[in-house]
């Protein structure tokens, strides 16, 4: 049976476009991008409302996929964190019509 | 220098820099209040609209002359040149490696919009006269030195070859030359100089009679960013680091207050010409260098410019480059 | 025929349609700008209290007349009627199916406000005058289109019988008739018509003083929607596709000058009612799309109706339907 | 008596009730629309930032008398009294426990600063004069409510002796005096009273000809809020606990006028202060309650405060403070 | 021992209210809906604050509830996304305070 | 091998510091918060768009450590949630340069 793993990847918000061409390359079907409001790591914290320069912030990028088009991704994704901060999770998930992956 | 004086109080008990210095008292007493973001990014574009629509009007009344070009062109120089400087000097007094040294000295080679309107203020409240062209020079001057930094950055061996995994050819060239900043400011000029004086009639109201109240409100927003930046990133930054940002802005004032005077500058155009010089970027140049320098650390050059050299031009900055443009023009 | 030129030239060179032109050529360029949407959600509503207010204060200085009262029934029946047009000539001329002709059928039935205050601009630079239930007007036909695409797209078999999960007796019928421009365009003209022009004195200078200013600042980001919308669905048009999302609006607005004919509408008046006509929608049309017709695409009917038609009616069209507007009176 | 129908109908056709009427009524039709939050927020930081300034010119103009600060000492004993009345109350004719009572009698004991506003100009209409020192009253009477409510809940047994993980020493303290409202109205209020009307010239039209209008979009939205609260938590309400929503503004009222009497203050003050002891806070002490009592509901507290108490006061409320004022100065 | 699953509904905005009252119908104590900046699927991008319809949004709904509540609510959610575009993931968790599901 | 948690606390937005104070307390190396827009609970609905008090504003927050340091960092959350209103998951996910947890 097709294993199915969620992608969440926190990364800067200015490189987020930059994950998200790595996603489309490796040739995942989509991705959902949510804006973060505050964080702490580094034991620096960073909030949204209170840097004007927007330079910390940070997003969240969820994608789903099938895990051999996941494992894939994973190089290009470590190259790119290579260069930025970021985390990045993988989590098996059941989903419906599985066709769409 | 009485004159200046008065124009200092004056400049210091603003309700502008009076807001400025709430928000940073608020912040470094921790009150937890803040402007939402999305508000405070619309106001920005509307500040940089008035100032665009402005300058473009009045540049519309004149027509454009060898000396304005030369003008335009002196600020491009000084915005590649400064980081120059900046850098070998950060390098030399700080601990800075190569990377972060670039990556401040990017922000002082660009300019602060803010810095340039409290200018502006500044040199109508002392009497004088500025040409709207000013605003073409600020535009022009905020991306040659990151030019500049990304070439002091990759300099030496060992840097990356291939590209950061999912970076695409004309990113950072889209980043940089076509920011908010640069399409407002440039397109408001450009709509000013075709529109003019009638043309934009009828949207002065808000573009003109608005724009000291919002650049309050504005402020109150900066001070309270700078206010919270200190606080949170002060640990980052050595004594050192905090002596350039103070003697920075006043070595780039000297230099630009040179080229103001081979240039024959009157003293409003020579005072913001000044100011932007000495002036540091905190948006523009921060948003491109998370893509470009990744490495260097916002904490540090985030803190210094922001938390800094902008507190300390908006009040004891700009009534000295208000000074330097009248010495040089023999009216000090 | 001068006079008319002389209109559109000066349409063409407001500072309201130049910043629209920016913002269009800043997202083709594909700047990464943007204005952030809850400042322009809230410059909508200011946008939309300003001109009902307007409106109703104007109707507050005569009587509700049978001439008033048959302008608004007109109104109603062109919203009704014209995304039927619209409708068969999608059918025959592109190869979009029943659902999205359908659903692109109804946003061209219904109207753009941004397109009209463009008009009422317009208008009052040829030197015309428009009465204040034009606004009842707007507000009256932004619903009966949707009605009559729900009805087209539900004719023939196999349509879907039970209902989708979640869906909630009356939610379409509230998203549809209270929808935020509705409410806020209704609620201000009435606020307007019930104080008057004295009661509102002391609101003028916001909401009077500032809508020219304003709007450019809200065009600006409707520039950078519509080019990134185009930048991004151009593929999805086909040439017959974009042929409809011109001539439609021209179709409209013959239709639409007959109406003010038979009805001897003065000039001004015409003018708006035939823009209205020839505006589509992109923001509530699209929203009770996506509730009722989830399987239609946005990237076609809003990639044309925002990048096509919205430009092509504040640029050319606009002058154009104030010369249809003079011609039926006898003027043009 | 007729002067104070003719303040009560105009305050109610006033576009700002209006306004509030109108988003009330669209939420109750279960309208989806909505202001941005972000741009709420963002106005009503303009608004603190336009009261604090109009309070602190009107102070420079006159120095501080022992009666002004005789006016600032009673607002404190108010607000420090008022949630002790309340708390009784509600225990006396509800059913609310003894965190929900103390929660609740701190709103009471609080002001709400649109409802200030909102007496302001009925005032104005009225005829009558207040001090810039009422905006400071306004700003004092923020908290006291708060300490007294804590001690209320806290009293008796079997209460919480740890401290909640996390909560850190200073933090309510901060939240509570340090809030954006007080910040800003404080600050404000200092920054007019330095800068004064000529420093001041330059950011009135912002600040003040903006207001009014400013004050009918963010009204909208409280209807709004309101509407929305009322619409999903009266069934949280017993009829009693509606009933002290609308009989304790009026208690209030009287203990407030007994004061304002004893201290011989002039109408206009006095009427100022009759309403901000009758006022209810919906946004400050809320966000208190949910760090200092997080058990206690908001459907309950919130719902009461915003839904009835508010509506209230600026309907039929203000006109009954407005003439309460009077009567003490024996002009009834 | 009862499974935990934390249902991850990604979904248009406008039809949000559809699938929050699915959820409530079917019983589930309660859910959370954050907002999405941006995203990609069917090879088309949509981005919040450039989309001024704002008629691509999607919002993520996150729904924690036992096992047994949560298949029971997949069939009405497929019903609704037999209509409107979205994802569907299922992830198995840990809860606290497993009593207040 | 070392297992990674990935908490998920969904918590009143006026109680997300305390929260994010018990994680850095407890040594977890950094946490991301994300600001909801609407939510159901208890029979009640929030929006934060229609509440002008905000009290009723969720965020979630999500913090990724391994197994050992998120379970202590649980006792101090159960204190937290004793007061505040909130729900706390904990997923298993596989990571990227666990070194960095
Ligand atoms: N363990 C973590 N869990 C969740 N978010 C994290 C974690 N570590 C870092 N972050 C996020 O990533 C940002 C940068 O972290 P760092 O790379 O440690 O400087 C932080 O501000 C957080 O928003
Ligand atoms: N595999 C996926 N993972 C995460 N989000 C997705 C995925 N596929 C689609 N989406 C989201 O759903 C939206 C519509 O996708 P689609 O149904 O493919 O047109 C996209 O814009 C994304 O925000
Ligand atoms: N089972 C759940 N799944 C996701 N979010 C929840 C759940 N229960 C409660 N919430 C969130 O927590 C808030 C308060 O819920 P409650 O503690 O039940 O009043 C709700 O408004 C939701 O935002
Ligand atoms: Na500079
Ligand atoms: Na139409
Ligand atoms: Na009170």
């Amino acid at each position: 049976m097709t294993k199915y793993l969620r992608i969440e990847l926190i990364i800067e918000r200015m490189a987020h476009k930059r994950a998200c061409r790595v996603l489309e390359a490796a040739g995942m079907t989509g991705y959902t991008v949510f804006p973060a409001m505050a964080g702490y790591g580094g034991s620096k914290r960073w909030s949204r409302d209170t840097d004007i320069s927007a330079s910390g912030d940070m997003v969240s990028i969820v994608s789903i996929g099938d895990e051999a088009k996941v494992r894939d991704t994973m190089d290009e994704i470590a190259n790119l964190l290579g260069a930025h901060i970021g985390i990045v999770t993988l989590t098996e998930v059941e989903v419906m019509r599985p066709g769409r992956f | 220098m009485g004159a200046v004086l008065d124009v200092a109080i004056s400049t210091l008990l603003s309700p502008i820099i009076l807001f400025f210095a709430l928000g940073m008292f608020a912040a470094l007493l921790r009150s937890q209040m803040s402007v939402p973001e999305a508000f405070a990014k619309g106001l920005a574009i509307y500040l940089m609209m008035a100032i665009g629509l402005k300058g473009g009007v009045e540049m519309s009344k004149n027509p454009l002359t060898m000396d304005v070009m030369l003008v335009l062109l002196a600020g491009v120089v000084l915005s590649f040149l400064i980081p120059l400087i900046a850098f070998v000097l950060l390098r030399l007094t700080t601990k800075l490696d190569q990377t972060n040294a670039a990556a401040t000295a990017a922000h002082y080679g660009s300019i602060s919009i803010v810095t340039f309107v409290a200018a502006t203020e500044a040199v109508r409240l002392s009497g004088l006269d500025a040409g709207g062209h000013l605003v073409a020079v600020a535009a022009l001057m905020e991306t040659p030195a990151i030019i500049t930094a990304l070439f002091l950055a990759s300099r030496g061996a060992g840097k990356r070859d291939e590209p950061v995994a999912g970076s695409e050819q004309g990113e950072l060239i889209r980043e940089v030359f076509l920011n908010a900043s640069i399409v407002v400011l440039v397109g408001a000029l450009a709509i000013g100089w075709i529109a003019g004086e009638e043309g934009t009639a009828s949207i002065q109201p808000f573009f003109v009679g608005l724009f000291q109240g919002v650049l309050c409100l504005f402020l109150l927003d900066m001070g309270l960013s700078a206010g919270r930046g200190l606080r949170q990133g002060w640990r980052q930054l050595t004594a050192a680091i905090v002596g350039f940002g103070l003697y920075m802005p006043l070595l780039s004032a000297v230099i630009a207050a040179g080229a103001a005077y081979l240039l024959g500058m009157p003293p409003g155009d020579a005072a913001l010409l000044i100011t932007l010089t000495a002036s540091a970027s905190y948006i523009a140049v921060p948003a491109a260098m998370r893509l470009a320098l990744p490495e260097a650390k916002p904490s540090i050059y985030l803190t210094l410019s922001l938390g800094v050299t902008f507190p300390f031009n908006v009040t004891i900055g700009i009534p000295i480059y208000i000074y330097l443009a009248l010495l040089i023009n023999g009216q000090g």
